[in-house]
């Protein structure tokens, strides 16, 4: 038993190790693009990771399958959000290169 | 001091009653409208914590006492429409003062 | 049984207005309200009569600690017959002023509010649980704040905001209090909570967070800035509605906690008596310099408010005199000064609204000769002036004779002074409203528009209301004798 | 049901307070909301820790997530306004209303040593008069059973609120500003087409929405869940599609509105007249039939608080929706 709470907390540990990558890559980068490049990539894979440490904890699996739906609602919020950013973001970089 | 601060019921009472602090901190500081809703949706958060650490110091049999957290519920759908109100109205009164202004 | 059928029909028939003038085509909507109207005024005169002594019902059936009660006392009956006998003239007013087609909005728009003010009113004077006091507040704040950006105008809702803020702010700081005193007592319910000790720190704290929080919500003298703005620009009957009842919600809630709850609270009482003498002087001189009708009934509202919280210290006093006669007496003017003014107060308002409907402007000087044009209007200015100042036939001196003996009896002689200086100060700007109304009328003024006469009607019988509650005292005090605090032994 | 504190409680604690201060004395007004709602679900973290889940399930769907959409649709119209920056009070004054707030802060914080081992007769009480609440989880009962009365009220507060939204939207009629399109407020910042990616969001999270509403309803009556909670989701799936549609097919003044709107609170006055017709007392449910009682006053309170949340949204909009 004590080889699945290994792999679950090595699993958590190298999520968080990506959340804080993807915290200096916000912190470093310099424009926006790079910066959400950055984020969403760090972050959804850090996620992934730490829910699948905390589904080989989880007790039952509804409790498992709440987690990874989480994830999922997670990668399509992000995805979106980053989108929608990047897209206003060519657009005023658009229109301040016309003005 | 940690050693006091052994239940829950005082740690969270306190960042209650600190949350109040600096609601009403920034409600008086403010002038703008906007800001001051802001200032008022933290202070109420911080009179619903306070109820919420009392709940919690009333545990009785493995669950927190439920009329706080009924109080709680109620106050925050009334603070979610004051701020409706408050939003729709300031948002007009911006608009026609802006439309008269321009 | 009727006692009970009355009671609940007082809390229901409001609420079933609210429905039916929200859902009803356009031309049910004004027979319905009138139904309405007449139900609850019946229900609340079937309730005063068959009042004996308090009681209480428990709402769904379960008790205090864990359901919510009424609690009906003297009191409360005295509070419910204020609000019906306004309301009934302010919704027969409201009939006349938004039956012309230019205001066809805003009509649709009063009907469920003004109901849903009512109702909360009612439920606020009848429930004895501390937090649904705390909904009812917010209901009502929510009511009189949409009824006054019903003024199409963007001084209107720069009023309604800034009387929206304050009085979030006030109810956030009563229900901090409320908290307090749950953690500490573990119930809501005041009567459960009745002898609280004089020397309990924490109570004393929850006692003037609530106070706080009420004072900012009653307009109390250095916390009044939000009302003369929002009383003055707000439709004629929505002042009324303001002046009359809104402000008198808290006092009520004030009234419960100083005198039945805390029950020695001996220099504490003194600062609110001398905050509301300060609002006597203030809010008179303030009254008297304005130049606009509305705004002079405002102000007039911040001053008079000043008196009720006068009846602390009195009370204070009273409640540790062995005198029973002298306690009751107290008692009754206090709550007698509360009637008269919210009865003198609306129809003030009324007469404005009959006035500024007239000659279009509210200003002073536009005024000139409005005794020959609505006659019945100044008529009834008259006797709401006479009942502010405190002149014989009116309801008003009978209240102002009963605090000023009680304070001459307690000793407390700057408050008796502040009673008098008050009327003097009363007269000044009730007397320059009538010099001007009864100056000739020169040829410049605007040709007079004709005013709906259910409006007057509305203002004539605020105006008996005013000279039967000079004459008939005697069944109003019967009414309050019923749980009083201060019960006297015999006494019929 | 821990009774220690936790080095999690100290960190939530800390970053909630942090989202607080950012929140209330930020400089720029955007970013204070976005950080009054990540305040919010910290808040809605803390209550987990209180072990109130309902109260952290209201907390997440109302507290954060509609007062935030709520914020966010009006933040756009004040930023340009110039007191939303600036902190414009004398020193002297600062100080004294800094001296205020650390006073109300020391006074609470003492009263809440001295109130530390007081208990309440209320959650014995609630205990044995469970069984015949027709609920078995004790919030609910409060709610909709022991304090009904309360919660008749809160839907009338929210019924009254989404009625002034409504006559301040008719009243003060936006045609006439838009119709001077020179000075009509500028374009929404986040220009959204309604073909693109909030489209595609909103049109998967509908589904998962209602159906988690309608679950959380069911739940109320045995586990944390209840009415508000629900009508919160459901009519955030209403405010997502209005976000993402750009102009939604409210018709604010319409009989079907009004209707729906005061639905609840109908409901509940129904309640209240059939309990007094049946011999009780207002709003008095026969143990028998009052868990049936408790989920219709439920369903009808969700469907009416969600249509109330989406007029709110709509109202409080630059380009709110045609009356």
């Amino acid at each position: 038993m004590s080889g699945m709470d290994a792999v679950s907390s090595s699993a958590l540990i190298l999520g968080g190790f990506f959340f804080l990558a993807g915290t200096v890559g916000l912190l470093r980068f310099r424009d926006v693009h790079s910066r959400l490049h950055a984020l969403s990539k760090t972050d959804n894979l850090g996620l992934g990771l730490i829910s699948a440490g905390l589904i080989l904890r989880a007790g039952s699996f509804p409790a498992g399958a709440k987690i990874l739906i989480i994830w999922l609602l997670a990668l399509l919020a992000s995805a979106v959000t980053c989108y929608v950013i990047a897209e206003w973001e060519t657009n005023h970089e658009r229109q301040d290169r016309n003005l | 001091m940690i050693a006091e601060l052994s239940s829950p019921f005082l740690l969270y009472g306190a960042v209650g009653c600190l949350l109040i602090g600096m609601g009403l901190y920034s409600l008086a500081l403010h002038t703008h409208v906007y800001r001051r809703i802001l200032a008022w949706n933290a202070l109420g958060g911080g009179v619903f914590l306070f109820l919420g650490a009392i709940a919690k110091r009333n545990a009785y049999g493995g669950s927190s006492d439920p009329l706080p957290q009924a109080l709680v519920i109620t106050g925050i759908v009334v603070s979610v429409s004051a701020t409706a109100l408050a939003l729709a109205i300031a948002r007009r009164l911006q608009t026609e003062e802006r439309g008269n202004g321009a | 049984m009727t006692r009970d059928l009355a009671l609940t029909s007082v809390l229901l028939v409001p609420f079933l207005g609210v429905i039916g003038t929200l859902l009803l085509p356009e031309r049910l909507r004004r027979p319905f309200s009138f139904l309405v109207t007449t139900l609850v005024l019946a229900a609340v005169g079937a309730l005063a009569v068959s009042l004996r002594d308090a009681f209480r019902y428990e709402i769904s059936g379960w008790g205090a600690p864990l359901g919510i009660d009424l609690h009906v006392d003297g009191l409360a009956v005295a509070m419910l017959l204020l609000t019906g006998t306004v309301a009934g003239a302010v919704s027969a007013y409201a009939d006349g002023h938004y039956r012309d087609g230019s205001s066809q909005k805003p009509a649709a728009g009063f009907w469920p509010l003004f109901f849903g003010l009512w109702g909360s009113l009612n439920a606020l004077f009848l429930v004895s649980d501390l937090f649904t006091m705390y909904v009812c507040l917010e209901l009502m704040t929510f009511s009189s704040v949409a009824l006054i950006t019903l003024a199409k105008d963007a001084q209107a809702l720069r009023a309604a905001l800034t009387y929206l803020m304050t009085a979030l702010t006030g109810s956030l700081a009563y229900l901090l209090g409320v908290a307090i005193l749950y953690g500490e007592m573990g119930t809501l319910d005041w009567t459960l909570m009745s002898p609280v000790p004089g020397d309990d720190p924490v109570a004393w704290m929850a006692l003037s967070l609530m106070t706080a929080g009420l004072i900012m919500k009653g307009a109390l003298y250095p916390l009044h800035f939000w009302l003369p703005g929002a009383h003055a620009i707000a439709p004629a009957p929505v002042s009324a509605l303001l002046s009359a009842l809104v402000v008198k919600a808290p006092f009520f809630i004030l009234l419960r906690l100083w005198v039945q709850v805390w029950t020695d609270a001996p220099y504490a009482s003194h600062v609110l008596g001398a905050l509301g003498a300060g609002a006597i002087i203030w809010g008179s001189f303030q009254a008297i310099i304005q130049e606009r009708v509305k705004l002079m009934v405002a102000y007039s509202t911040v001053a008079q408010l000043g008196y009720l919280f006068l009846a602390f210290p009195i009370l204070e006093t009273a409640a540790r005199t062995a005198d029973q006669a002298a306690r009751q007496d107290a008692w009754e003017g206090v709550i007698y000064f509360a009637l008269s003014h919210g009865v003198a107060k609306a129809s003030m308002f009324l007469v404005t609204g009959l006035v500024v409907q007239a000659t279009k402007t509210d200003d002073l000087r536009s005024l000139r000769g409005a005794a020959a044009h609505v006659p019945a209007a100044v008529l009834v200015w008259g006797l709401a002036g006479i009942s502010l100042i405190g002149l014989p036939p009116s309801g008003g001196f009978i209240a102002k004779w009963q605090l000023l003996t009680s304070a001459i009896r307690f000793g407390l002689w700057p408050y008796a002074a502040v009673i008098l200086f008050g009327g003097l100060l009363a007269s000044g700007y009730v007397f320059r409203v009538l010099w001007y109304a009864f100056l000739a009328p020169d040829g410049s003024s605007a040709p007079k528009a004709r005013v709906p006469a259910v409006m007057v009607l509305a203002a004539l019988f605020l105006g008996t209301v005013i000279v039967l509650m000079g004459i008939r005292t005697a069944d109003v005090f019967a009414v309050l004798k019923a749980g009083s605090p201060f019960p006297t032994v015999g006494a019929p | 049901m821990r009774d220690r504190i936790e080095i999690y409680d100290v960190l939530l604690v800390v970053t909630l307070i942090g989202a607080a201060w950012r929140a209330l004395f930020g400089k720029d007004a955007f970013s204070a909301t976005v950080f009054f709602i990540v305040y919010g679900l910290l808040m809605a973290m803390a209550w987990v820790q209180l072990d109130a889940i309902d109260v952290a399930l209201a907390e997440a769907c109302v507290g954060a997530g509609l007062t935030g959409a709520l914020l966010i649709g009006a933040v756009r119209q004040f930023e340009r306004a110039p007191g939303a920056r600036a902190l414009r009070r004398t020193m002297g004054l600062r100080a004294s209303i800094g001296a205020l707030s650390l006073l109300a802060l020391a006074g609470l914080t003492a009263s809440l040593f001295e109130i530390e081992n007081r208990r309440s007769p209320v959650p014995p009480l609630v205990e044995r008069s469970l069984g015949d609440s027709g609920s078995a989880h004790p919030v609910t009962a409060m709610l909709l059973n022991f304090r009904a009365f309360d919660t008749w009220l809160e839907i009338g507060v929210l019924l009254i609120a989404s009625l002034a939204a409504i006559s301040i939207h008719r009243l003060y009629d936006p045609s006439p500003i838009e119709g001077r399109a020179s000075t009509a407020p500028t374009r929404p910042r986040l220009q959204i087409q309604s073909q693109t990616q909030p489209w595609i969001m909103a049109r998967t999270l509908l589904p998962l929405l209602i159906l988690v509403g309608g679950a959380m309803l069911w739940f109320g009556s045995h586990a944390p869940g209840g009415a508000f909670q629900s009508g919160a989701l459901i009519g955030a799936a209403g405010i997502l599609l209005q976000i993402a549609g750009g102009r939604s097919a409210l018709r604010l003044s319409s009989l079907r509105t009004r209707s729906l709107l005061s639905l609840g609170f109908s409901s509940f006055w129904l309640m209240a007249a059939g309990a007094l017709l049946a011999g009780g007392r207002i709003l008095e449910y026969p143990p028998a039939s009052a868990g049936a009682a408790i989920l219709a006053l439920e369903a009808a309170a969700t469907l009416s608080i969600a249509l109330t949340l989406n007029v709110m949204y709509a109202c409080s909009r630059p380009w709110g929706p045609e009356p």
